[in-house]
């Protein structure tokens, strides 16, 4: 990665020398091995800084919304899920394609610092490097040698695209399609085959973990609304209080409101500060709408329609319940 | 001075629920966190830290503290009393327990928060010192010593292996000892001696601390000054505008006040709230913080100038939760470190 | 068939009126609910209609919505496809809640609690049938305990 | 039911208190005149401060109190429809009972700094609410006081609120001066038009006094700038400032410049109060 990470230097350089762009997204490292954040930088000197590793994890598009009020050209580094929810806030009219200069980076799966920590490996840890299929851990004793899939996060290990389905520039060779080992809808055919109060016992109990921080919402390409129904104290609907059913409806209507319009880069999952598995609300999404309407990948084609914006005459009819007619 | 032996924590456990409502750091799903004991839970006191700050125990996430009914042109108000009974909160770190008293500052001065003052003085609050602090703590930096019992604590305890030292430091500490007594016997010299070892060993841990250098007395200047600084366009270009910091935070204690609607009757109940939030400070007529960057700017002024103004200490405990979890690793050590003119 | 009637012998349902909240379509099936009033068709008064433009007017939030303040069912009704007086309003409504159906049952909700049909302002009958069987149904599974704000009071 | 009047009872829970009378000052301004249920205020207060009143299930909201202190009866609150919560309360009737607590925040200093002093109101639109209430007070207490220029501006002659007070009470009194103005040529307006800062320079007043202000953010920065053009000196003017509160008390943390809480330490600053704080209001 490193190889790659001195071309997102020189390419960021470049772009801000010749002024392509007046401001680069990228990553930039902080105090620990697993602190690699998002870095706005417009000065040529400031992109010696820039990094390119196993914990960039951070998504940056949906940044641009913010940054391109201001007139500037922007350069944005982005990975294969990144991609996908730029062309998401194309759709959405959020962005500006003539604006963006994306810099593409395949993605070999990130990292995730959680599962280090659980594995009793984060103590006195320097640095981790990755190879390959292999993740090097670095203290000051020495070296330890995993294989990386044990400790990339879950969503990377169901990631159907990681290279960049947009970009103006292309970085590196595209990585492998990896995605087979773990079944995509494993986790949501285990919830299906509950009964219904086995279900609604699993959801309460990980809705009741929910501190109604908005992480889940505000780090979502999906949810770019320029006022959320959930900040409109005049909808009427913004229930703060810490009960079930306020709960609920956030996470239902949180789910629903990117129904076809997730690109499933599992980010709700991740930043959630107290772990809820929100991504298994929206891949039941994803599994019904690929069951009835079709696949349809959001993001991956800005140009197509997205299920919900559009219907068939065919599509499948669930609520007729008595033939058409009579008095 | 006392020892508790670990082998008696399930009959101290029920022994105290049976008196008190009891709130241990409880491990569910691979988390810890501070949660009200019943028989069976699994309780974790090993874990440096629990996911979120144990600040709900004292001021809980949502309470309901009016109920009304209309008729008509006739209001009916009745106040709610919380039926909460004593409690004790075993196993509170240093930075937590300093947190109470930060919040106790805005909560208990004039006019004194009734609701918050009953449920405050219903706890014994028993630490728990940090034999093993982790790489993203820095309480030393707020003068805060992981080692020793924190202010405002009823009862101090270490882990000794495989037993806890106990040491009741306050009146209400002193009752709580005599009740479960039979259950503790007497320190020892050797416990008293192998407790400054202990100690000893914690304090040279903290100095090793990746982040033991951070001190916010760098951020110098006026008022004004720290506010109008170009380091908050930079910083706050990065938040996300979520209150994750502010909901796990242990000093963060801003609330809103909603009602709920049901017909003609209802409740009316207070919840904590973000200054990171768009809707935060918005009025009929406007808002004066419309972006990020004025909220996020109040957040961390809040915590590293306005509240030392107010109240003469920095409303941060050096935790680490926010380090841990903010989804886009922005957090206070970040912006101690650039507002002290670093990076 | 109507419920008032009718003896239940399960204990626990013995009292519980259900309270069915049906979004019912302006131009047919709201017409039809007309028409099965002035046929004089029964159908039970516990059905509370909140008449829309076009069921797909009804937002989810609508739905959610009821359930938290207690409805023990929720019905949707629009016109036949192919007949929307939009054209093609109650095509998007069975997209939408053909998902939100599924999603509501995925977080624990029993599919009869969340009905939609379609019914024609000429089928007084079937509006009555429709809202009788979903009365009937969710009265067997007593009051709507799962979407309920625990604050709410009748 | 609620007993507010116990010192354990929470400082959040509202009493309640009844609309005895209902007083339509403009379109969008009505003046709520409030009491007890069994007769008398709900609480004494001092000229500034606020109350916050309570519909539910809407809200709550704070306003000023209009009324002056000397005022043994009853509050009075002027109230302009802007929100929800003043919405549902323009559509109350005389006999509606709501809930309010208070009073919150310091007050205008009329017991020391302004005690003797020449004093010049200066009042934009709904601005004029909480100077009502300094101006009623110097008004009964009027040996206390030097001269008193009130300067009041509104968009339209219809705008101006408390009309009795402004056309009749206050010009009738010894040493006292009401300034009117409004912002564009109206039918049947004979009186002064143009923006209040513009007017305070025409006025050409001596600058021997204390300056009480309160009204729109945009007017208020456009006379600071004419004050000071004039040499008055920060020292010497007081405004009152409004901000989203929640809990009236200092705690939920909202309505904080810097570090001052307007529903604690304010909302009544002096000019040079305000300069060291953060232009964030």
């Amino acid at each position: 990665m490193e190889k790659i990470a001195n071309k997102v230097r020189e390419t960021a350089r470049l772009a801000l020398a010749n002024g392509e762009v007046n401001k680069i997204l990228g990553w930039k490292k902080g105090d620990f091995w697993y602190d690699s954040y998002p870095a706005f930088i417009t000065e040529e000197e400031g992109t010696a800084s820039l990094i390119w590793d196993s914990f960039c994890v951070a998504n940056l598009s949906k940044y641009l919304i913010e940054q391109l009020k201001e007139d500037i050209k922007v350069g944005v580094f982005l990975k294969g899920c990144d991609a996908r929810a730029f062309n998401q806030l194309l759709k959405d009219n959020r962005v500006d394609r003539d604006k963006v200069v994306i810099y593409g980076l395949p993605c070999p799966g990130m990292i995730d610092p959680e599962k280090v920590k659980k594995a009793g490996l984060a103590k006195g840890l320097l640095d981790v490097q990755k190879s390959e299929d292999e993740v090097v851990f670095i203290t000051k004793e020495g070296e330890q040698k995993f294989s990386a899939r044990e400790f990339a996060y879950d969503k990377c290990l169901t990631c159907q695209y990681p290279n960049p389905v947009v970009y103006d520039e292309l970085l590196a060779e595209e990585v492998e399609r990896n995605n087979t080992t773990e079944y995509f809808y494993q986790d949501v055919e285990e919830i299906e085959k509950m009964s219904p109060d086995e279900r609604f016992a699993y959801w309460v109990e990980q809705f009741s973990k929910c501190i109604r921080c908005n992480a889940c919402r505000n780090v979502c390409p999906a949810c770019s609304c320029e006022k959320c129904i959930f900040d409109n104290s005049k909808a009427n609907v913004a229930g703060k209080a810490k009960v079930d059913s306020e709960e609920q409806f956030f996470h239902i209507v949180r789910a629903y409101h990117v129904a076809g319009r997730c690109v499933d880069c599992g980010e709700c999952s991740r930043v959630c500060p107290v772990g809820i598995p929100l991504a298994k609300l929206n891949r039941k999404i994803i599994k019904d709408i690929t069951e009835f309407y079709g696949e349809h990948n959001a993001g991956v084609n800005p140009s197509l329609d997205a299920p919900l914006e559009t219907f068939k005459l065919e599509d499948i009819d669930p609520f007729e319940t008595r033939a058409k007619g009579g008095k | 001075m006392k020892v508790l032996k670990k082998e008696k924590f399930p009959q101290i456990w029920q022994a105290i629920n049976q008196a008190y409502e009891l709130y241990l750091p409880i491990e569910k799903d691979d988390r810890v966190n501070f949660a009200q004991w019943t028989e069976g839970e699994t309780v974790n006191l090993e874990a440096l830290k629990t996911e979120i700050s144990p600040k709900d125990v004292i001021f809980p996430q949502s309470e309901t503290y009016l109920k009304f009914e209309s008729d008509g042109k006739k209001l009916q108000l009745e106040s709610v009393e919380s039926e909460n009974r004593e409690y004790v909160l075993f196993g509170v770190r240093s930075c937590d327990a300093v947190s109470f008293n930060l919040i106790d500052n805005v909560f208990l001065r004039e006019p004194i928060d009734r609701l918050y003052e009953k449920r405050r003085n219903k706890g014994t609050i028993v630490s728990l010192a940090c034999s093993e602090p982790e790489e993203n703590c820095f309480c030393s930096s707020f003068q805060i010593k992981p080692e020793e019992a924190s202010p405002g604590v009823d009862v101090a305890a270490w882990d000794l292996g495989d037993k806890i030292l106990w040491k009741p430091v306050t009146e209400k500490g002193q009752v709580l000892t005599q009740k479960f007594a039979q259950l503790m016997e007497d320190a020892s010299q050797q416990d008293q001696e192998e407790l400054i070892k202990l100690q000893n060993a914690i304090k040279e841990k903290v100095k090793e601390l990746p982040l033991a250098s951070v001190d916010p007395k760098v951020i110098k200047g006026e008022l004004k000054e720290i506010f109008e600084s170009k380091v908050w366009d930079e910083l706050s270009q990065s938040c996300l505008g979520c209150g994750a910091c502010t909901y796990i935070c242990p000093t963060c204690h801003c609330y809103d006040i909603q009602d709920f609607a049901g017909g003609n009757c209802g409740e009316r109940f207070r919840c904590w709230d973000s200054c990171m939030f768009s809707e935060f400070t918005l009025m009929a007529h406007g808002n004066p913080r419309t972006t990020q960057k004025q909220r996020f700017r109040q957040r961390f002024m809040h915590k590293l100038v306005y509240y030392p103004n107010n109240h003469g200490s920095y409303a941060c405990v050096g935790c680490g939760r926010c380090i841990e979890k903010c989804p886009v690793n922005m957090n206070i050590v970040k912006v101690i470190k650039r507002l002290g003119g670093e990076g | 068939m109507s419920l008032e009637n009718k003896q239940i012998s399960s204990e626990n349902t013995s009292n519980f009126k259900p309270l069915i909240v049906a979004f019912c379509c302006n131009w047919c099936s709201y017409a039809g609910a007309d028409l099965a009033g002035t046929s004089r068709l029964n159908y039970p008064a516990n059905v509370k209609i909140i008449k829309v433009p076009c069921s797909c007017r009804v937002n989810p939030n609508f739905v959610l919505r009821a359930f938290q303040r207690g409805a023990d069912g929720v019905v949707i009704a629009g016109c036949h496809p192919g007949d929307c007086h939009y054209t093609s309003g109650n095509y998007y409504t069975r997209r939408r809640f053909t998902l939100m159906k599924n999603l509501l049952e995925y977080v624990g909700l029993e599919p009869e609690r969340f009905k939609v049909d379609w019914i024609s302002a000429g089928e007084g009958n079937k509006f009555a049938a429709v809202m009788n069987e979903a009365l009937e149904q969710v009265h067997k599974l007593g009051p709507n305990r799962k979407l309920r704000d625990a604050r709410w009071k009748r | 039911m609620s007993c507010s009047c116990h010192g354990h009872v929470d400082p959040l829970v509202p009493k309640i208190a009844v609309i005895e009378h209902i007083r339509k000052d403009t379109p969008d301004v009505t003046t709520f005149r409030v009491v007890n249920p069994a007769g008398g205020k709900s609480f004494t207060s001092l000229p500034g401060q606020c109350a916050m009143i309570s519909v539910p299930p809407i809200g709550e909201a704070m306003f000023s109190i209009t009324s002056s202190p000397t005022e043994e009866n009853f509050l009075e609150l002027s109230i302009k429809k802007c929100g929800i919560v003043t919405e549902y309360l323009h559509g109350l009737e005389v006999g509606s009972e709501i809930g309010i607590r208070g009073p919150y925040g310091n007050n205008f200093p009329v017991n020391d700094e302004l005690k003797g002093k020449d004093l010049l109101f200066i009042a934009g639109g709904i601005g004029l609410a909480p100077l009502r209430s300094v101006i009623n007070y110097i008004m009964d207490k009027r040996d206390d006081y030097g001269k008193v220029d009130i300067v009041y501006g509104a968009r339209t002659p219809d705008d101006l609120v408390h009309k009795e007070d402004i056309f009749n009470n206050w010009p009738n009194r010894l040493a006292t001066n009401v300034f009117l103005t409004v912002d564009r040529e109206c039918e049947g307006w004979d009186g002064h038009v143009g923006f209040v800062p513009q007017y305070i320079k025409e006025l050409g007043l001596d600058t021997n006094k204390v300056v009480l202000i309160c009204g729109p953010p945009i007017m208020i920065k456009f006379v600071l700038q004419g004050l000071e053009e004039i040499g008055f000196k920060k020292e010497q003017i007081y405004t009152t400032f409004e901000l989203r509160m929640k809990c009236g008390v200092g705690k939920c943390g909202r309505c904080n410049i810097g570090d001052k809480y307007v529903c604690k330490d304010g909302p009544v600053f002096r000019l040079d109060e305000i300069q060291r704080l953060p232009d964030e209001y």
